[in-house]
């Protein structure tokens, strides 16, 4: 079994030891649960030996959104602008389909203020790692709640939401994203495997992470603080990943795993906790999302995995290099096509 | 039918006097929906043919079918291309406004129409010629819908009969039009000729001739989209992101036939992306998103879209990512005339987004410069890493114009300051935001570059020189101050203004397509108010120093636009010297149909007593 | 600990000379989310208490917690409110800025510091005097976080001792922080005691003192954004929306606490609604909505909300919709200082939008303003049927002010041109968009008003006098400059500006918080340069007749303003004849830090060769 | 049965004729599907007796979003931004509770722009009859696609669509609407007894109506065109509506319908045409949803319906009394109140 975080070795198979997947001190909270996801980052990555060079991050606005800033400061970033992640990704991402595509947000920034792009990102395929860090409140703004908060979840003030939280994933699933997971951000070993599978996934891949905000949305009566998320995580699977480089060893009785074999020819391995439960269904998942949310229960686990349908990048048939550094022989016309349209012109 | 009598082919037989030739404008009234389009331009194409200067406005509602359109072709031997406010020759289809539109026609004008419509005794000062359209092409085909689009070139076939059109140019003009649909073609023909038949029975009693001349040689006919889609093409283009919004959807909808047709390999792959995005906000974010990450981005739009661009515009400007926006501007909000045309973005482009935020604008008058600018466009957001926008409007981008055709661009493609891994390499050191060079562009790296110290953290101005977050006062200041310098350095990049005339006192002072308009009443106002001016066509903002100096050379400059508030007259005023800030005389009106040179020359010698 | 002596009780024995009473900057540095702004609080209004002007402004980083912060405290006999450069007096309790703190102090100042950071070798002029926080409040409580807390109380205390604070104020000003926190309450206290006796130890070298004064009887403390809510409360506001971002948050979250106070009957219903809408472009847009269908609406926000908002408010301006937008002004784009100050949004949002739109803006500079402000704002909003934005900024409205109470408001709340039933039924008929009474604002009626002949169709300006759909360009003139008049009829109802001294030859003009530094600049240049100024602060646009004035009867009007490219200026610029604007002078800064009053009179001493 | 619509009356209950409740004469294309819903929105308020002066009709932009100058000429009408529709419509019916709020959208205004706004209407249950003009394209602009259009739709020049369409009624459903319906321009007594029933309910009700684009989406090779939405339609039940003022007759056998209490007392009578479909059940539904779309079916019908949750209005507890038109009485608190303010702050 691949997906423990093992011990860590000096170098990965690129020759590059964990220091160079870091980033700066981190500016957020002391037990902010985005620090754990960076750090759980920074380990797959590294893990994964990723060139930290061929990364590039994005992110919107919000304590969440600042955390590109705290790992692979060997790859480029752009803290965009709130909710709008989504659009200045894929610039980017068409721009220079060879890029791995990490993008950061918060529920703030993806389910409310950037709601809109978030479904049109989804729709696309378009391939990237989107990360919600998943708190119920608008962090860098004091607590406010999200559009993610549960009914019923209460502000320190003791105000009370009022209204029902988008589940972010059933949306994903429905709109097209073709990786979609849950995890908590205290789960160090269901997120490292989700982030290598993530990595190696080829199209969308939507992970919504509960991340809880020590400062403003950790107490009782909250429904994302470290407590209840602990108490109340139904993990559908066991997840082990197997990357294409590793050979794998362990068996399974039959019926009792779904293994996915991912783009890049490594494997994801999902030990079923759940009767019966099949990521590669989409009805399914939805349906079993909604039943969960009205039991409150915090489902975790892959949700929904498609390898087989086509990524934005390949329905634009773009080719194999950049966009962004075609020579001009490549994107300028001869002469002798200007001269062709003005005759038809005339 | 009230009149019937021979043709004349002999202007000096004309009953109203002396032949006009090769002057007139011709206005046709229909719906929209009803195919007039397709005759209109074979009307606009036939006299191209015949060798005589044209164009063509379209004057449409904001709805898809069945309400009042109108269509002018003014014919101009002197090579006027404005809109002119007189309707010689009204050729009259719609009930609904046809009461209107005959009131409309100069004293001594001609009135074609739709027979049933009755619109004879309307007025005495006109020839009216009925045409019983129906009756015309019922014999053409038996189908209501296809008659209702015959009808239209019918009145081709009139009107190249009163006008002495040469019918083979018209049968050459409807052959471009329908190309190889041989059935559109084969009625088309039979509907100009039915009606040039038809026509035989009217007498000519207008002054009314087109004749052939050959002023038009060698030149196309081009919208300014269809150019501006061609410039972005040779211009490099590999990201193009839209959402529809008239008038610029078809300046996106050209280009994509253009990159299907000649930027895709034989391997089927494509040297580019198009995305119809979900809104503006997300065309504009994925083209900053583009541009960051080198590719030369583009989005078109009209006024609502720059509007819901705001905040993206102040991140590109702050962060200095190129993009290339095309504002084809239009009126008002969303239902304020968005199918009329205007200059009314100026001022809120020139600052979009909230902050000290600051934008090269282009101003195109033409559809070679909707072609030229486009291709300097790209090249001046990637030299200057901004947003640069492209002031087109409605009439310009959607309107048929004659031109030369387009230059191939003689210089090659400039892509700014971008270090590559081996300039890294070399110089062991990057700093994303120092101005090296002290003309406040500073070095970028592109993202995917192989090299440890490539990388840098892109974010608004919350920075040092080295891209790291700062909130130092000192840091902000500077860099906000590089900026400014930056732009100003712009000022002798952007294209030019072009001057005309010399040492008069007067200056006149234009943009964009009231540029044709001031061609025209410069003329007018020597020529009936004994008024020289010299002429300056601003084409891009920040101003060149030579808009200085027109201003330090004349003692009153008319600065002419198309909206309510002079809005380049406010740009001006904020950058000249105050004492030649008080020189600017500002003439901007806005009524959604393209400026006329009647209106210029009125107001202008108004205003100087003459 | 180096050194170690009795405190004196005798000013008059100090080594540092003679006493400085009442008149200092303290400055705290800190790291944020550690509790100090409760310690901060407490000082000010402790020296408040004691009847001495005083002014807070806190300096704080975008994040939550354990970036540096600096907080200062300014005493003044004079009664300057604005911030000052020289800091006299520093408390270093973190050790990531201490060193650059203690260079920023000035000479013959003092440092208080936490002890094991042995920052007295560090400068030879200050007197230095090092604290063991740590052990002080070691005996209180054996809690770590609560320790972390205290420190900061403590520090309270030990200048209590060093500028002989009373002691009783302290706690006063301890109890109105906590209230009825028992625990907090108590620990507090110890911790401020434990300073203050832990200070007895030290020997006072530095010449700072405060002595109780009369200055401040009868005044109230309070931030803009609270008093903003007031004002809107009072206003009678019925719906707020709004998308949180700093610095305007507080004011909405303000405001909810009093509405649910003071607008919930006994019966539980509210007399308001309050939607935390999903971002900006929603918050406007319900309150358009809601100021369409006749309530009393406002939204607040900073730049990059006012950004997103332009479509909105071209709408609204030309549709003719009431809305009242704050705007908490701050720096840049959203990773561009958010938390520092500035009135950079003048003037992007003086035309926000596309098209030839134009807003009211108003421009409090004080806490009353921004309470009277919001009243005003609603009855522009409704007498003009437009937008009206109230451009606060961050310094006014997250910062602690001194002020006289508020006043009640006098006037009758002022709805508008509304009909209804009845007066339609005694009309007859009804217009939406007839100037009847010449002054450009036309009568509106509201949906859900009972009469078959109340509704009308809202869009932009596609339309005719009676609100029907036309696409005629007199229309559409027509109603264009209709608005164009109505904003010119703003001029005399908007808060007109106000004026101070009388015959010099040099004005100065300033608005916002920028009054604050003008107020003492002036005395500085009149005391230091000998220069005379009259000053007039601007508090709206469209700007009032009196603003022209000002510049017919000076020959050189400095304009002062906290941001790059002089906004205000350049919206005078543009208002003013030429000869006058010519008379511009503009002194634009933008540091992030409020203004002081040094940086203007040096600039504008330095302009005028003194 | 009561829904069919019967042979105009006169009059209606509140003595009105039916020209008191028509609007300007359509300048959209003739066979539009936005004229015929425009003809049904007539009737049912006809029929329902509803007075048009408490009507306020709200609209983005697009042929669809012009389409309220086209009925109810009597009623108050608000033509917005293209997109923004439901912001405006929420600050309206805050304003004033005692309109009836409706609001017309296209797919291109609400799905693709407006989506934003969409899902957060749909989460606060605002009491408004939300109804998408749903043709697929982007009619005013001259036929792009919009975010509705299905995957391998066609455009006339040949495009073909490579993306998931958005089912507005399935987002409608997860987020929070407690009406949702889909109904067919074309389908006079289904979509006559829904309209009605949308009246009477009190909530969000989001009706997706397919509404052929005669002029750009109605030829071969687009799923919303006339022929394709009748051949492809499985309607769920067979509606009847009856008002409160009228009393029921028929009786049918038990288990085959589903009767349904509306707010104002009228009932909704659902006569099942699919085995086992309650409408009252949420994960049903959604499910329903994905599987129908699967298998290219179009289902119409009542899709979803809560008539129990607290609507926007109810959970922020407004007065009867429109907030717009208070007293000043009761909006600005006395004097006192401004003296105990200023006493705490000294
Ligand atoms: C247009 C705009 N509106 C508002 C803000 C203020 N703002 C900054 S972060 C934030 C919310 C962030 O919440 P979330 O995405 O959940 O991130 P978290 O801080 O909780 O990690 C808001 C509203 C902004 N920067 N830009
Ligand atoms: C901000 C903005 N962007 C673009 C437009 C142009 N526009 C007008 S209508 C429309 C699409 C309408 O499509 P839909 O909502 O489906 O309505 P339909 O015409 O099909 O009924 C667009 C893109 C606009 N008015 N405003
Ligand atoms: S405020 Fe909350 S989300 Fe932000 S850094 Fe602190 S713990 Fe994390
Ligand atoms: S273009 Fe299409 S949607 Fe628009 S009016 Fe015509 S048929 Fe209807
Ligand atoms: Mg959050
Ligand atoms: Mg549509």
């Amino acid at each position: 079994m691949a997906s423990a975080p093992p011990a860590t070795p000096r170098t990965n198979r690129i020759g590059l030891s964990v220091l160079d997947y870091r980033g700066l001190k981190t500016t957020l909270c002391a037990g902010c649960g985005h620090n754990a996801i960076s750090e759980r980052i920074v380990e797959a990555m590294f893990e994964m030996g990723v060139r930290p060079e061929r990364v590039a991050k994005f992110s919107g606005i919000g304590c969440s959104s600042k955390s590109p800033a705290y790992f692979l400061s060997r790859s480029h970033s752009f803290n965009a602008l709130h909710g709008r992640m989504p659009s200045v990704a894929t610039g980017a991402l068409l721009a220079n389909r060879t890029l791995i595509g990490l993008g950061v947000s918060g529920d703030g920034d993806t389910a409310s203020i950037g709601i809109g792009q978030f479904v049109h990102l989804m729709r696309r395929n378009l391939p990237i790692i989107y990360i919600i860090e998943d708190n119920g409140v608008y962090g860098l703004t004091k607590g406010q709640f999200s559009a993610t908060a549960d009914l019923g979840s209460t502000l320190k003030t003791g105000i009370v939401n009022e209204l029902l939280p988008i589940d972010t994933c059933a949306l994903a699933i429905q709109l097209g994203a073709t990786f979609v997971g849950r995890s908590f951000s205290g789960d160090k070993k269901q997120l490292h495997a989700m982030l290598q599978a993530a990595i190696a996934h080829r199209g969308t891949v939507m992970l919504d992470i509960i991340s809880p905000c020590v400062t403003f949305n950790d107490h009782e009566g909250s429904t994302k603080s470290y407590a209840y998320v602990k108490e109340h995580d139904e993990p559908l699977q066991e997840l082990s990943f197997v990357p294409s480089f590793e050979d794998i060893s362990v068996e399974y009785a039959p019926g009792t795993t779904v293994d996915v074999a991912l783009h890049d020819g490594s494997r994801l391995r999902l030990r079923k906790l759940e009767e019966g439960y099949d990521p590669r269904e989409k009805v399914v998942a939805v349906r079993r999302l909604m039943e969960a949310h009205a039991q409150s229960e915090v489902l975790t686990g892959v949700l929904y995995v498609d390898t087989s349908a086509e990524s934005f990048v390949d329905r634009l048939h773009l080719p194999d290099r950049p966009l962004a550094t075609l020579p001009q022989e490549a994107v300028r016309p001869p002469r002798a096509v200007l001269d062709e349209v003005m005759e038809a012109l005339r | 039918m009230a009149e019937l009598a021979v043709a004349v082919r002999d202007p000096s037989a004309l009953p109203g006097g002396d032949p006009v030739l090769n002057d007139m404008t011709i206005q046709v009234a229909t719906v929209n929906g009803s195919g007039s389009q397709s005759a209109n331009t074979v009307l606009l194409r036939t006299i191209f043919q015949m060798g005589v200067p044209v164009s063509g406005k379209n004057l449409f509602p904001s709805n898809i079918a069945g309400l009042p359109t109108w269509y002018s072709v003014r014919a101009s031997k002197d090579g006027y291309l404005a809109r002119k406010k007189e309707v010689d020759l009204l050729v009259a289809m719609n009930a609904e406004t046809a009461r209107e539109d005959v009131a409309q026609v100069r004293p001594g004008g001609a009135v074609v129409y739709d027979a049933p419509l009755g619109l004879a005794q309307l007025r005495g000062d006109l020839a009216f010629y009925p045409v019983p359209f129906d009756k015309l092409v019922g014999s053409i085909t038996g189908d209501a819908k296809l008659k209702k689009l015959l009808r239209n070139m019918a009145y081709v076939g009139v009107l190249a009969r009163l006008l002495e059109l040469e019918m083979a140019e018209v049968e050459r003009a409807i052959h471009k039009q329908f190309g190889k649909k041989a059935k559109a073609l084969e009625l088309n023909l039979a509907a100009a000729h039915a009606g040039f038949e038809g026509a035989a029975a009217l007498q000519k009693r207008d002054p009314y001739l087109i004749r052939r001349m050959d002023a038009t040689r060698g030149k196309v006919i081009v919208d300014g989209n269809s150019a501006a889609a061609l410039g972005a093409l040779f211009a490099g283009v590999t990201l193009v992101t839209w959402y529809p919004i008239t008038p610029s959807s078809s300046l996106v909808e050209t280009l994509i036939g253009y990159l299907r047709k000649y930027r895709i390999g034989p391997d089927g792959k494509a040297t580019f992306a198009v995305v119809q995005a979900e809104d503006e906000l997300a065309a504009i974010g994925m083209v900053i998103g583009a541009g960051w990450a080198g590719a030369r981005a583009m989005t078109a739009t009209a006024g609502p879209g720059i509007s819901l661009m705001a905040e993206f515009a102040g991140l590109g400007y702050f962060a200095e990512v190129p993009a290339v926006v095309f504002d084809v501007q239009r009126v008002g909000p969303s239902t304020g005339l968005p199918t009329r045309t205007s200059q009314g973005d100026v001022l809120s482009t020139a600052f979009l987004s909230h902050g000290d935020t600051q934008h090269i604008l282009l101003f195109p008058a033409t559809v070679e410069e909707c072609f030229s600018m486009a291709v300097e466009a790209f090249d001046l957001a990637e030299g200057f890493q901004t947003p640069v926008f492209v002031l087109s409007d409605l009439d310009l981008g959607m309107n048929n114009w004659m031109s030369d055709p387009f230059s191939y661009p003689e210089q090659p493609i400039r892509r700014g300051k971008v270090l590559s891994k081996e300039d890294l390499d070399r110089l062991g050191e990057f700093a994303r935001y120092k101005d090296v060079d002290g003309d406040g562009v500073t070095y970028r790296t592109l993202p995917g570059t192989d090299h440890p110290a490539a990388a840098y953290f892109t974010r608004g101005t919350g920075h040092d020189e080295h891209a790291r977050y700062s909130e130092r006062a000192e840091d902000w200041e500077g860099n906000l101050e590089r900026l400014a310098r930056k732009m100003d350095g712009a000022r002798s990049a952007v294209p030019a203004p072009i001057a005309a005339g010399k040492g008069a006192r007067l200056g006149v002072l234009a943009y964009g397509t009231s540029h044709h308009a001031i061609v025209e009443a410069r003329d007018e106002l020597r020529r009936e108010r004994g008024i020289e001016t010299d002429y300056l066509r601003v084409r891009a903002f920040p101003f060149a120093r030579e808009v200085h100096a027109f201003f330090e050379s004349h003692e009153r400059v008319y600065v002419v636009e198309q909206n309510r508030d002079g809005q380049l007259a406010a740009l001006l005023k904020l950058d000249l010297a105050p004492e030649l800030a008080a020189r600017v005389r500002s003439i901007a009106h806005i009524t959604g149909l393209p400026l006329d040179a009647r209106s210029v020359t009125e107001e202008l010698a108004m205003m100087e007593g003459r």
